[in-house]
């Protein structure tokens, strides 16, 4: 084990992975120099025919990646901010999402796709989107969503190795936050969801770096005297809805924590499948921590207040054991 | 770019072979879908084969093209098997893509056929990212992308010739201007000449009459080689003309006309299969009766296809289950 | 009163609201002949400078419309199928839908977008998308499906007329379905659902074309002596949760029916939303009735049954009754 | 295309306090970042201030204007205000955008200034709806797109190029070729002479030393002139640089480095206030005291404008709930 930043653990998950297997390329706009860190040193490392700054063209880059994947590469494709998936959503939704249905399944397609998500920052609404619910909506695309470093680099070399298209999203300026990541080759299988803390009175249910404010409201729950679970879904596509469940069945309470926009976000799909599958489990409400159907203002103090905090988290939980 | 020779007598029969049997095929699905045979709809080429044949005599099997909603041409020409383009478009089992894409997705990866594309412009991206992968290989492969006149105003056309240049990618561009973006003339859409584009990328441009399989063939010829020796991308507009409807269907649900029948006729005298079957008649390549008989070969293999493919069960409706994702549940 | 296709009807309101309004513009690719007939004889009646054929450049298309409208105009953008909306995706998702926050309320946005969505016409993976739940989650963007020829008209002249972005989604290959049309200048506000049929057993809530097979379900659910109440929504955004809330209130049972694939679907929000805030209305698990997460497929016999039909409706509520 | 004049006294010193105010704002925004003053990242326009002053001084308010990350110096010359402009930047709700929008957003649409903009490319869209609006309004309005040599590969590019050209738009396309695309030095993403690409559309091209303000000025002339008379889309490449880095957080987060100290030096000597002003004094237009006072006068607005900003309200956290749709809950 070493402790890692996670940032670092991406990096080292990346570095890894194109030396295993030197089918492994990846582009986008300056992977060299890396605005987030993450990429930074594979250009030296594996030369400019493994490692390519792009110009700044999402459509084509999406595009591109599907065609090299399908021409028998593996892809990695550095989105840089998830907003500009926007700007190549062309060839995600219409190609990279459908192709293998379109073609009978004649080809499998390893493609990763990297963006980092999410606001908190005050870089507004054109840079902290979190997009992964429109990702999820498309069927064709699994969303990786890792919050330790151990994950990060578990989920990233499955991606990397697997063999359909996943949007691994970094949590934009969380890369800082450091964990111990297993030695040796730590693979981490996509759709197993985390149980971070046991507790039998409600499930919190996180998404991505989410993880931390649930873990942090389940700690002062406990202090009034509720035992929180928490679980972290680790990955939305596939999505470990047993896990899930089985907690619901314990605790008869949900609550699901989900820094996207609440409308169709993945908490309300999260929130929908248990409401369904594990109505008669459920004693209270499902509620839904997320982010208001507005888009990210500049200031901070405006924008704070719209994230998830374990304020809200712990109040939501709180209100439905106390019902 | 001068081409690298002329055709060989057995050239000038393969195009003219590609060409017949790339009519007489979609003479069949015209006359199938008219007769409410087919699940959904076609986009014919009738008219633009000498385009496709005369690319693709100059590609391999690892070469790579992507296609258009317009694109059993590419995909026969490119050495697709009709039986299981028809079977395909007929949504059966039996089809390229076990019934799943129709006649807009029409692909065969193992000939390099990424696929037909129902997405205007949505070849090009792929195509780069094919080309790149051809490079990369560094075995001479080429990434052939063919769009039409209005699939050249999206954006990615450009960004493709940027990327192509930069990187010297093994990229080849044709573009087969047919007269119409959609239901609009070309001229109403597109501001220029299509084949003045390249020029600020330093990309090679020739413009060809893509009724003339000869001339498609030479420049293609020209083209595919510069890719192939790892000089870059080149552009070919192929100006030719499509005979049909933009969707065979639009007879039954257009509200109106677009064009003049005379324009029709016009270009239909100009027909690239009865050209290029002149030329080789004056040339003394083949006879007339030749020809007869190649042609009754190629209807006997539609006719063939076309009863394979009815004949073929539809899919099972758990196939989509597979189908989403390489071994994982949807 | 008049009855009209429904196509007719959109034809209609839109010719009155350019007649009433001459700083309504409207373009797209084919305008003027009209893929679907919505369009049709616009460009002889408005002449070119308010009707635009446009060239094939969906991404900016987009950015016009923000543009045209920001500078003072009422746009009508058509985008055909709904799988185009991907290609300009950019500026619907990073202007449309944010520019009025961004720029802290300077303007109003007076954009339609019409497209036509979803299956069952064999017309495989890339035209027949149904996008409403990735909008839906951009939080500025309002979102109207219309399930009858009145509603058609009502929610395009109020979309037309209103000051935000709205997109109007057509279902494909429904334009033919007939119903009367209130004569006179007919508006429908946005965020009102219908009720299509009472019934104190079972809600079944249907999103646009959704209507009529949900219909059909409840009078095949009448007739085993379960009555169905259908709610059909007319706009997702706004929602009408109240009107679904109250039906719930007394059914105690909820099955949505929405033709989008299943995860972050408009059923997915709408249960979520239902299983929070009428909880302890429900007597029963909430259904949805939705397509599996699939791109669609080209054969007929695949394709059909990926879709809800009366059968899966009238089954899903059948089992919420019995239970 | 030719300037429809030279620039007059009151013009070239407009052009120079227009310059100097940007400048000195910017300064002030740097040290501000630096101080950890700004909630938000800035990307500096130190260096290309005669790109944005040489061209607005050809607009009127009622002229349209879009822009990038880096929008500050289009925003001042414009005419938007810098008091609120710098409260925007602080976060402040007297801010322009009342604090929503932040550096990268900064509009003022009373003034034509639709908005800077962070997505790359995502001005020129909106640029050509604005363009399309100010054609139907007929009354000799332009749009003017600002963006930079990393956009132009972007495909709208090519597209706005195609509308623009296709219905004659009154649209100017100005690239400001500041030598980088984010940290990639531009040659290594670009191929080919930008300023090549506006000819297939038959769009006129001009490239200018975008240092020389009097440069800039002219060729803004012309091209205004040319799409205030209805004769369509212009373009303008004009070559410059950006001494300040991407953002001006870099040095905070940046791995390494991605050029040369020497460079920067080097194009601090072509520094464009300096050029002007050395110009304006040959000329003996003004003295270098007079430029001096207008610096103070400028210095002291700076000033205020920021004494303003820091002494402003924050937004209310409710504000939000009326800003997604105009009289509608979100
Ligand atoms: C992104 C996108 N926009 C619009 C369409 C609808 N559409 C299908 S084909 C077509 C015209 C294509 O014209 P061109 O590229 O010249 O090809 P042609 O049909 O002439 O072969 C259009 C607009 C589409 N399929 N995809
Ligand atoms: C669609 C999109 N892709 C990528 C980025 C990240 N990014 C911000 S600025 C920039 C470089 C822009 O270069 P250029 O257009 O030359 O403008 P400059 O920064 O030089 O002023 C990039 C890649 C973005 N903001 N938007
Ligand atoms: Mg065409
Ligand atoms: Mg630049």
């Amino acid at each position: 084990m070493a402790k890692k930043r996670l940032i670092q653990a991406i990096n080292d998950a990346l570095t890894e992975e194109m030396e295993r297997d030197e089918r492994v390329i990846l582009f986008g706009e300056d992977v060299e120099i890396s605005m987030f860190g993450d990429t930074v040193g594979l250009l030296d490392r594996f030369g400019p025919d493994r490692v390519r700054n792009t110009p700044i063209c999402e459509a084509t880059l999406s595009g591109m990646a599907v065609g090299a994947a399908a021409a028998g590469y593996r892809v990695i494709l550095h989105m840089m901010f998830s907003n500009f998936i926007y700007t190549g959503f062309d060839a995600i939704a219409n190609q990279m999402a459908k192709i293998r249905l379109m073609t009978g399944g004649q080809i499998m397609l390893p493609v990763t796709v990297i963006a980092g998500y999410g606001g908190g920052r005050s870089t507004a609404a054109q840079h902290s989107d979190t997009p992964y619910p429109a990702l999820m909506n498309l069927g064709g695309i699994n969303v990786a969503v890792p919050s330790t470093p151990a994950d990060a680099a578990g989920l990233l070399k499955t991606a990397i190795r697997g063999n359909n298209p996943t949007f691994y999203l970094e949590a934009g300026g969380r890369g800082g936050q450091r964990g111990e990541v297993p030695d040796g080759d730590h693979l981490m299988p996509l759709g197993q969801a985390a149980i971070r803390r046991s507790g039998g009175d409600v499930t919190l249910v996180s998404v991505g770096a989410m993880m931390r404010p649930t873990l942090r409201a389940a700690r002062a729950l406990a202090a009034d005297g509720i035992e929180a679970e928490v679980i972290d879904c680790r990955t939305l596509v596939p999505l470990d809805t047993e896990t899930i469940k089985a907690s619901v069945a314990r605790t008869g309470r949900l609550v699901v924590v989900d820094e996207a926009r609440d409308r169709c976000s993945a908490a309300s799909h999260i929130a929908a499948v248990i409401a369904e599958e594990s109505f008669h489990d459920l004693r209270a409400p499902v509620r839904r921590v997320t982010v208001p159907n507005i888009a990210m203002p500049y200031a901070p103090n405006v924008e704070k207040p719209l994230l998830p905090n374990p304020e809200r988290i712990a109040e939501a939980a709180a209100t439905l054991v106390q019902a | 770019m001068t081409p690298t020779s002329a055709p060989s007598t057995e050239e000038f029969l393969d195009l003219l072979r590609t060409m017949l049997l790339i009519r007489r095929v979609e003479e069949r699905l015209r006359d199938d879908f008219h007769a409410g045979k087919l699940p959904g709809g076609v986009h014919l080429y009738i008219g633009q084969e000498a385009v496709a044949a005369g690319v693709c005599a100059h590609l391999n099997d690892d070469d790579w093209i992507a296609s258009t909603h317009r694109g059993h041409g590419h995909f026969l020409a490119k050495g697709g098997d009709p039986k299981a383009m028809i079977a395909e478009i007929h949504g059966k089992e039996t089809g390229i893509c076990r019934g799943m894409g129709g006649s807009m997705h029409v692909a065969d990866f193992s000939r390099g056929i990424i696929g037909a594309n129902g997405i205007v412009g949505g070849g090009v991206g792929i195509t780069v990212g094919a080309a790149l992968a051809a490079q990369l290989e560094n075995k001479g492969q080429v990434a052939v992308c063919f769009f039409g006149d209005g699939a050249a105003n999206q954006g990615v056309f450009m960004e493709a010739m940027n990327v192509g240049a930069l990187w010297k990618l093994p990229l080849v561009l044709i573009c087969e201007h047919n007269g119409f973006s959609e239901f609009s003339p070309s001229d109403t859409v597109t501001a220029g000449d299509i084949a003045d584009r390249p020029e600020a990328f330093d990309i090679p441009s020739t413009s060809v009459d893509g009724n003339d399989a000869i001339a498609v063939w030479e420049a293609a010829s020209a083209a595919v080689d510069h890719a192939r020796r790892g000089n870059g991308p080149s552009f070919v507009l192929a100006t030719t003309y499509r005979t049909h409807g933009h969707n065979e269907g639009e007879v039954y649900w257009l509200s109106g006309t677009y064009r003049d029948n005379s324009e029709i006729e016009d270009w239909n005298r100009r027909d690239p299969i009865e050209r290029l079957t002149r030329t080789l008649v004056e040339r003394d390549i083949c006879t007339l009766d030749e020809v007869g008989a190649m042609d009754r070969e190629i209807l006997d293999t539609v006719e063939d296809a076309c009863a394979f493919a009815e004949a073929s069960a539809v899919p099972s409706p758990d196939a989509v289950q597979d189908l989403m994702f390489f071994n994982q549940a949807p």
